[in-house]
């Protein structure tokens, strides 16, 4: 199966229903998103997500975790 | 002069082992001469405000390291474990102190002007400090400021031939003894395999794929130089099917005291002369040696491949010649269902370079997929296990249940059977 | 961002690169291996060749200019080549006899600063070789004490053992300065865990600043942690947190999600000492370590009550356990009671396992004591 | 109910009324014992006295009038007096080795009408005792085989080593009808237990009459049963309950609280055949019986599946174990997959433990398995 | 002629063990006969209808008894267990079918007179079958109706000195090993114990007290001939604190094959001349017993009191003479957390009839005080031990925590501390 062509906007949604609690998400926390999916297929889309530039990564070293660029309370503390 | 005093550290100076202190303040003294004119990209202090924090440490019996959720290089998920320290102005040169964990070579094999190029990149753009090796395996260079970390990491990939290492919910860089490549007992080439591995995997290595962190190890043998049944969510154990090979001649010289016992390993104490009953057949777990006159006799059906017996005599006998390596499962440590060694999963698994090692890459990718699919989230691999049980994780690689999967039978009845396996369902009408 | 001609997954070198020529040459083929003296190994192939090495103990946090000196310690005498082994010590290699003196002379003479060997030879056979560690407070943010510090006093203590064989069977140490224990250490035939015996602080103050409090909560193992709104001294009511401290393990995990939880503490960190682990399958299966000190202080800078208590453990060991007997093997040969007793260890109640349901199998379920 | 004269609380009779008098006159002054055939043992007390005991197998479902001809052998013999063991079989003392043979004599030759001697001499030593076991089909509500049956038809399978002590060590079988276990099955050499397959069935129309609905969701262990509106077929709605079927482990506790909820079923219930535990001390500490047969039809009325697997497996101990080797010490030493393979069963699925925490620890963390 | 037909149970009555159903039919037979005249207070052919109801299970492969809720005599809460058949149309001599649990002297034994007298009562007042004894210890009177419960209960206490047995929430009956009334391991008078606390705790056996069963056996020593370790909640064991006692001219008498080994118990087969070394010494698990010369030796400081070389030799070793009992706790059948043995909670303890055995009674009423307090409904005391922890249970009784507690100390590390255990408390100024 693909993913339908509104994937991103989905995603997208997702992030910003959940905004107001928290701005870091699983890998997992996809799936729900397209549950007719494999995981690897949707991990292959967000991790294109994260490669354009539109998500970006946050680890707390032994995990690794989805968010909206430069989303969160700490991002700004990060880097200079 | 010193930056910073350090009282408390300038005790672990003296005593014969090599000092940690000494070795940053050669650091610091050599940064501060700069006699190789490098151009710093972080303070030229750092070192100095290294040795500054973990003196205050040292005082206050704490740590001053706060966490950093930066995760590296631009589309990676792992390869940097951001810091900050909690006294950013008593020393600046650390307050943003990242690590960079670089893919080691297989083996840990190096050659001279490939450290001192990483080196070169590092002093340049980092600490300078490292840790020879990370626990997991990598190289691990130990502390910058986030704007070195692409820079280092197109110096390392263009320059260098060399990629980051894992950390997040990635596959973790994987680890091998040394096998062959110098160790006779191996029983596969650990170093060609975890190499193969580690490329065809790089994806999961470097992008979350994964609900959590996932390790290979790969042992050459059951001695476990590697630690892989400790370590590893999937740790590779060679071993082999056929017989011990026995050079009888060497058992007499082994007898006849002409050569020292074990390789030579007891050789700081008077345990007075090699005994073979004692110290080889009565050790033998499985009581499957004898002595038939002068010939060492094995009865390799019953033997477990303890390697205890090759250990000891590692000049008269030798692991067989029909090798293959054995995949254990599930090991990690004890946070947060306590501590787990790996649990056999595959007993025997051909190593085949030539089919680009089908065998192993299949069992691999049907745990991957199952895990993904059933995995929570920050649960590894040997969680999952237990949680879901032992049979599920059969179903799912196809593997049939068998008497080597378990140290011994449940001991208690509670099975649970599926509807299709009782003749008749649940489904019945009571008033029959 | 230098985003042109961008390089990804490569993974690291290729490991033929660096074999030396009599490795790559013999790989597979080798025969045999003996220790000719401590840290000292031969191993002789099919062929007739030997390659030896020279194992040398490090601190494995390295500076770069140790590592130069290393190169040229390689250069000088193993054309370029050295290796690392898994428990980070040093090999160099070369493949004759005669080239052995030299380079062990070379390496013996080089000495810190401070008096410290540089490349103490040994690590061989049966005795002690260096002890893997992890970050303390070099590096990371929930240590519960130094791993550098811990393990150089600890080697200095067990120098000559490190440099002879003269124990029953190999003895590895391992150290991990929290519960997260990033080595083996569950599985060593002596552990220094860096322990917390304290919940967290929480800075109300700051929290709700910096910390998304849904990822606090869930970030906790044993779900200790629940919303709760604070009032400030000076009346301001903010969002924060609240711990259950009778459910907290310490293990930190929500300090690595929030900054405001901060778990060290100078009073409740330290050290836990466990024995009788093992990893290799020699003989018996792999063994987990186990407690036997639920706590000693952090002493800093040499942790004198550790290291002794490790040294009298053993000589016990070395005094009584049986050739090719682990720490593991011997204690449980002898009984834990007496070892307790061997190693002049109280027993507390501590040590008795009351987590989860496989505590209840680590008790006595037998009249077989000891008096 | 006759209330007056009330006498209660006054336990059991005082032992010392029944001992045979060389018992009491000797107590505590037993020098040692020796068995001189099966089934017949003296003890030689510090006196010199000796008393000798003849022990006879019996089935412990027993009736008034046998145990009157008990009664009538004890006098004939032993002055009246008997004592039963702790595995339920009869012992006849004398206090002089001639009046051995007269007893013997006299018990080998009651038989019952169906041809079945009434009092085996045997059960002692190196064989097999009689069997401890439950209620079954006789008496009991929620039981997945029957007690008496499965027991007589073993004994008869087993009648040789019953008399006869050739056995490597003592082999005790226990029978339990049910999950409850209700002796010491779950430490025997070989248990036989009865078992369900099948969650409950639910008679919707009856429960809520014949049940407190609470109190039957209470006693589900595993929580699996819910309240739940159920429509009978002409279209009333009552209350009923629900099982969750997955969770359910077929005990049978709601079973006791609800009589609409039969755990029994023809084709799920049947045999799982344990073996390897022990209860002594000796040499090693006892052990827990393990499951190797996860599953055998009730084939009434002599089962004989499971008769023969016991024999296989008495048989392949009983060729292979060592002296004084206990099932489960002889299993341990060659492995279980060489178990399964000397007794020719079936490894399945069903006997990895899959239940809570523990069952970890009894997978195999080792290389170390035999092909 | 046979009321219902029983053509599987007839099948039964055939091979050489003794038959239950040539057993019942007897009774049956004895009943419709009745040439002692007695009363029959419930129906003549109960025992028929006992047979046809367990042929229609053979058929059926299914029970067909129900639940019987709470009946009993009055005052006691427990001794009776209720049963109705599900067919009692065609079983209506069993339709009502409940058992008599009566407490069994100490050791099992018995007088002629004493036994004929119990069956006077039985085959009047019940089905005459019995179970010779139960899975506790008891009597068992396999069969009665509500009617007749009392009237039993009269007739024993008033006519026989004899009480019930117990069931439900309470004590239950206490039972023992033969001891030292005819066995020379034995460490303490078994009897003695049990009947004392059985008669000391007589209101804790009949009236519920306790959240769930309670059960005490006695074993005179390590061998555990009956099972206490396994089915007890409180396990009390014989041992000894000083040196095995040893006759070494006996000890020659075994090595030169004079006594037969083992009390005999392997002389079914040929197992070869009796080898000391091989047959003792070597299977000490210990390994602390040697020969000198003709000597056998034994380091009791390091003997566990396993009894092997005891057992093996009996003529020549016995049991020490500082004795006393190992106290065990928390054994029971698997549901719900599954089985359980019993652990060692107090090493040594004193047997003491002259002062009322306190050093055991003081033991016991620790465990109930907290066990009344804390165990939850239906929780017995091993499943209170697992969820409290074992600390808490040396807490309540006294007892100093021991190496002897343990198998091994705690592999994981989750030591749990109390806020008074660790200096400085909990609450901090995270400001300072
Ligand atoms: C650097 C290293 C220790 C070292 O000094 O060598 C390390 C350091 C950290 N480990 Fe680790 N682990 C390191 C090897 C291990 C190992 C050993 C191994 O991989 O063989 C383990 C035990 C094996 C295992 O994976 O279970 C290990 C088990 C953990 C755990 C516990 C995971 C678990 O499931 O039980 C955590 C905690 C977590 O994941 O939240 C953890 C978390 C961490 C974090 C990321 C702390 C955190 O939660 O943010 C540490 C960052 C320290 C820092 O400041 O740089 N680290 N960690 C090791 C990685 C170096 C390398 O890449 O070579
Ligand atoms: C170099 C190294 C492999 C590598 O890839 O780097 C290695 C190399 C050898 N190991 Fe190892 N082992 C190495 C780590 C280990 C480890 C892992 C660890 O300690 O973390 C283990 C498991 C330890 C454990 O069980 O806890 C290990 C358990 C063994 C054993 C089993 C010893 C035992 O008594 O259980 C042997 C067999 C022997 O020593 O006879 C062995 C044997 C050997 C031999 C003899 C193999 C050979 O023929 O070359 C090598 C030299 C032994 C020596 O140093 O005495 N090697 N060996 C590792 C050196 C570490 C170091 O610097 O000290
Ligand atoms: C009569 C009885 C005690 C009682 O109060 O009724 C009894 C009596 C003796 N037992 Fe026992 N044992 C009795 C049940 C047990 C039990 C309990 C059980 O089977 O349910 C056990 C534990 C079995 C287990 O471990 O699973 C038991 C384990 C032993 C042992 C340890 C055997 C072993 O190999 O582990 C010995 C020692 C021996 O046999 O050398 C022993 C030894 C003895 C001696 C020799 C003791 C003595 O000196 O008198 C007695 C005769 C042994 C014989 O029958 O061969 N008795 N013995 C029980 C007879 C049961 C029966 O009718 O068969
Ligand atoms: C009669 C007897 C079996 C026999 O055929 O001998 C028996 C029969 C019953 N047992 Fe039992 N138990 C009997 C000894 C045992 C034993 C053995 C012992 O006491 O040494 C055990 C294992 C030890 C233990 O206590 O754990 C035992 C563990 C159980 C259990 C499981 C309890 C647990 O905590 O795991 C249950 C279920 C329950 O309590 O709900 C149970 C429940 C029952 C009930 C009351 C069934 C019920 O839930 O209503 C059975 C009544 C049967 C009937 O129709 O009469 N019975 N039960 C035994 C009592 C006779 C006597 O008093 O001498
Ligand atoms: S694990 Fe085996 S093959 Fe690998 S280095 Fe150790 S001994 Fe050699
Ligand atoms: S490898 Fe181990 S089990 Fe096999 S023969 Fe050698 S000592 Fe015995
Ligand atoms: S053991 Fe704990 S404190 Fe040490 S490096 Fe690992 S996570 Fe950090
Ligand atoms: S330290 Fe661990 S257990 Fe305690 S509150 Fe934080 S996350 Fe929870
Ligand atoms: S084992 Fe089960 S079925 Fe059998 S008597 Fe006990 S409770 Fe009843
Ligand atoms: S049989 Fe047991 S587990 Fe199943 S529903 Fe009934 S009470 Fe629950
Ligand atoms: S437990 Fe010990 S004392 Fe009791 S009968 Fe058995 S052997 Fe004798
Ligand atoms: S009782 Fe057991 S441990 Fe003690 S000496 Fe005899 S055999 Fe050894």
């Amino acid at each position: 199966m693909a993913l339908p062509d509104n994937a991103k906007e989905m995603v997208l949604d997702y992030i910003e229903k959940k905004s107001k609690t928290k701005s870091k998400f699983y890998l997992k926390d996809f799936y729900t998103i397209f549950p007719d999916e494999g995981p690897r297929t949707v991990k292959n889309f967000i991790n294109k997500l994260v490669g354009e530039g539109i998500l970006e990564y946050w680890s707390s070293g032994s995990s690794t975790m989805i968010g909206l660029k430069g989303a969160g309370k700490q991002a700004g503390a990060e880097g200079e | 002069m010193a930056k910073h005093e350090t009282p408390l550290l300038d005790q672990l100076e003296s005593g014969p082992w090599p000092s940690f202190v000494s070795d940053m303040k050669l650091e610091a003294e050599v940064r501060a001469k700069n006699e190789a004119g490098i151009e710093f990209q972080i303070p030229v202090d750092v070192v100095d405000d290294l040795m500054g924090v973990l003196e205050l440490s040292y005082v206050h019996g704490r740590t001053h390291w706060k966490h950093g959720g930066i995760v590296g290089v631009f589309g990676y998920g792992g390869g940097v474990i951001g810091r900050y320290c909690d006294q950013p102005e008593m020393f600046p040169g650390v307050a943003h102190f990242h690590t960079v964990r670089v893919a080691q070579p297989a083996g840990k094999y190096y050659k001279a002007d490939y450290l001192r190029q990483l080196m070169d990149i590092w002093q340049m753009r980092g600490s300078g400090m490292t840790n020879m090796h990370g626990s997991t395996g990598d190289i691990i260079f130990l502390g910058t400021r986030t704007e070195q970390l692409e820079e280092i990491f197109y110096e390392l990939t263009h320059n260098l031939n060399t990629d980051l290492g894992g950390s997040g919910s990635n596959l973790r860089t994987p680890a091998d003894c040394i096998g062959s490549s110098r160790c006779e007992f191996s029983c596969y080439d650990t170093n060609a395999l975890c190499h193969f591995l580690t490329n065809l995997y790089q994806d999961e290595l470097h992008r979350p794929a994964f609900p959590y962190k996932f390790k290979f190890k790969f042992d050459g043998c059951p001695n476990g130089c590697v630690a892989s049944i400790a370590r590893s969510d999937m740790s590779f154990i060679g071993t082999w099917k056929d017989d011990i090979r026995i050079d009888q001649e060497a058992v007499q010289a082994y007898i006849g005291g002409e050569i020292a016992p074990n390789g030579g390993a007891f050789k700081g104490r008077d345990w007075g002369a090699f005994d073979i009953q004692k110290e080889v057949i009565d050790l033998c777990p499985t009581e499957c040696m004898w002595m038939e006159g002068k010939e060492l006799k094995i009865d390799n059906k019953e033997c477990n491949r303890c390697m205890h017996c090759i250990n000891a005599m590692p000049r008269a006998l030798r692991v067989g010649q029909d090798t293959g390596l054995s995949i254990l499962v599930g090991a990690k440590a004890p946070i947060l269902d306590g501590q787990q060694m790996g649990s056999l999963l595959a007993p025997f698994v051909e190593v085949n370079p030539e089919d680009d090692y089908a065998a192993v890459t299949e069992v691999i990718e049907s745990i991957w997929d199952w895990w993904m699919e059933e995995g929570k989230n920050r649960e590894r691999l040997g969680e999952l296990i237990r949680r879901a049980g032992f049979q599920k994780m059969l179903e799912v690689t196809g593997i049939k249940a068998d008497a080597r999967h378990v140290s011994e039978p449940r001991c208690n009845p509670y099975i649970f059977w599926k509807e299709d396996e009782v003749p008749g369902g649940w489904e019945r009408d009571v008033k029959e | 961002v230098p985003m042109e001609n961008r390089i990804t997954d490569i993974g690291p070198r290729h490991f033929e690169e660096f074999y030396p020529p009599v490795i790559k040459a013999n790989k597979g083929k080798w025969l045999y291996h003996e220790i000719i003296e401590p840290g000292v190994l031969v191993h002789v192939a099919e062929s007739g060749d030997e390659v030896y090495t020279v194992r040398c103990g490090g601190a494995r946090l390295m500076s770069g200019t140790l590592i130069r000196e290393i190169c040229d310690i390689a250069d000088k005498h193993c054309d370029g080549y050295l290796r690392f082994t898994t428990r980070n010590n040093i090999e160099f290699m070369v493949d004759s006899k005669d080239k052995v003196e030299a380079l062990k002379a070379d390496l013996k003479d080089r000495k810190f600063a401070g008096g410290s060997f540089k490349f103490p030879i040994g690590g061989t056979g049966a005795g002690i070789s260096n002890i893997v560690h992890t970050q303390g407070w070099i590096h990371c943010h929930t240590p519960a004490t130094d791993g550098s510090g811990t393990v150089k006093a600890t080697m200095d203590e067990m120098f000559t053992d490190f440099q002879d064989m003269r124990l029953p069977a190999k003895l590895r140490i391992a150290m991990a300065c929290c519960l997260n224990m990033c080595g083996a250490v569950h599985c060593s035939d002596i552990a220094i865990l860096g322990y917390h015996r304290k919940p967290p602080m929480i800075d109300h103050e700051y929290l709700d600043k910096q910390c998304e409090i849904p990822l606090a909560i869930a970030s906790c193992p044993t779900a200790a942690i629940k919303p709760a709104k604070h009032e400030l001294p000076d009346g301001t009511k903010v969002n924060s947190l609240a711990i259950n401290n009778e459910r907290c393990m310490y293990c930190g995990n929500c300090y690595t999600m929030c900054p405001s939880l901060p778990i060290s503490d100078t009073e409740g960190d330290g050290i836990v000492l466990m024995v009788g682990g093992k990893i290799s399958n020699r003989i018996n299966p792999p063994k987990f370590s186990k407690v036997v000190v639920a706590f000693i202080e952090n002493e800093m800078p040499r942790w004198p009550t550790m290291t002794q208590t490790i040294r009298r453990m053993v000589e016990a060991y070395a005094s009584d356990a049986r050739k090719y007997e682990r720490v593991g093997d011997w204690a449980e040969r002898i009984g834990w009671e007496r070892f307790f007793e061997k190693c002049e260890l109280e027993f507390t109640h501590h040590l008795i396992d009351d987590f989860r349901d496989h505590a209840y199998y680590t008790w006595r379920q037998s009249t077989q004591f000891k008096f």
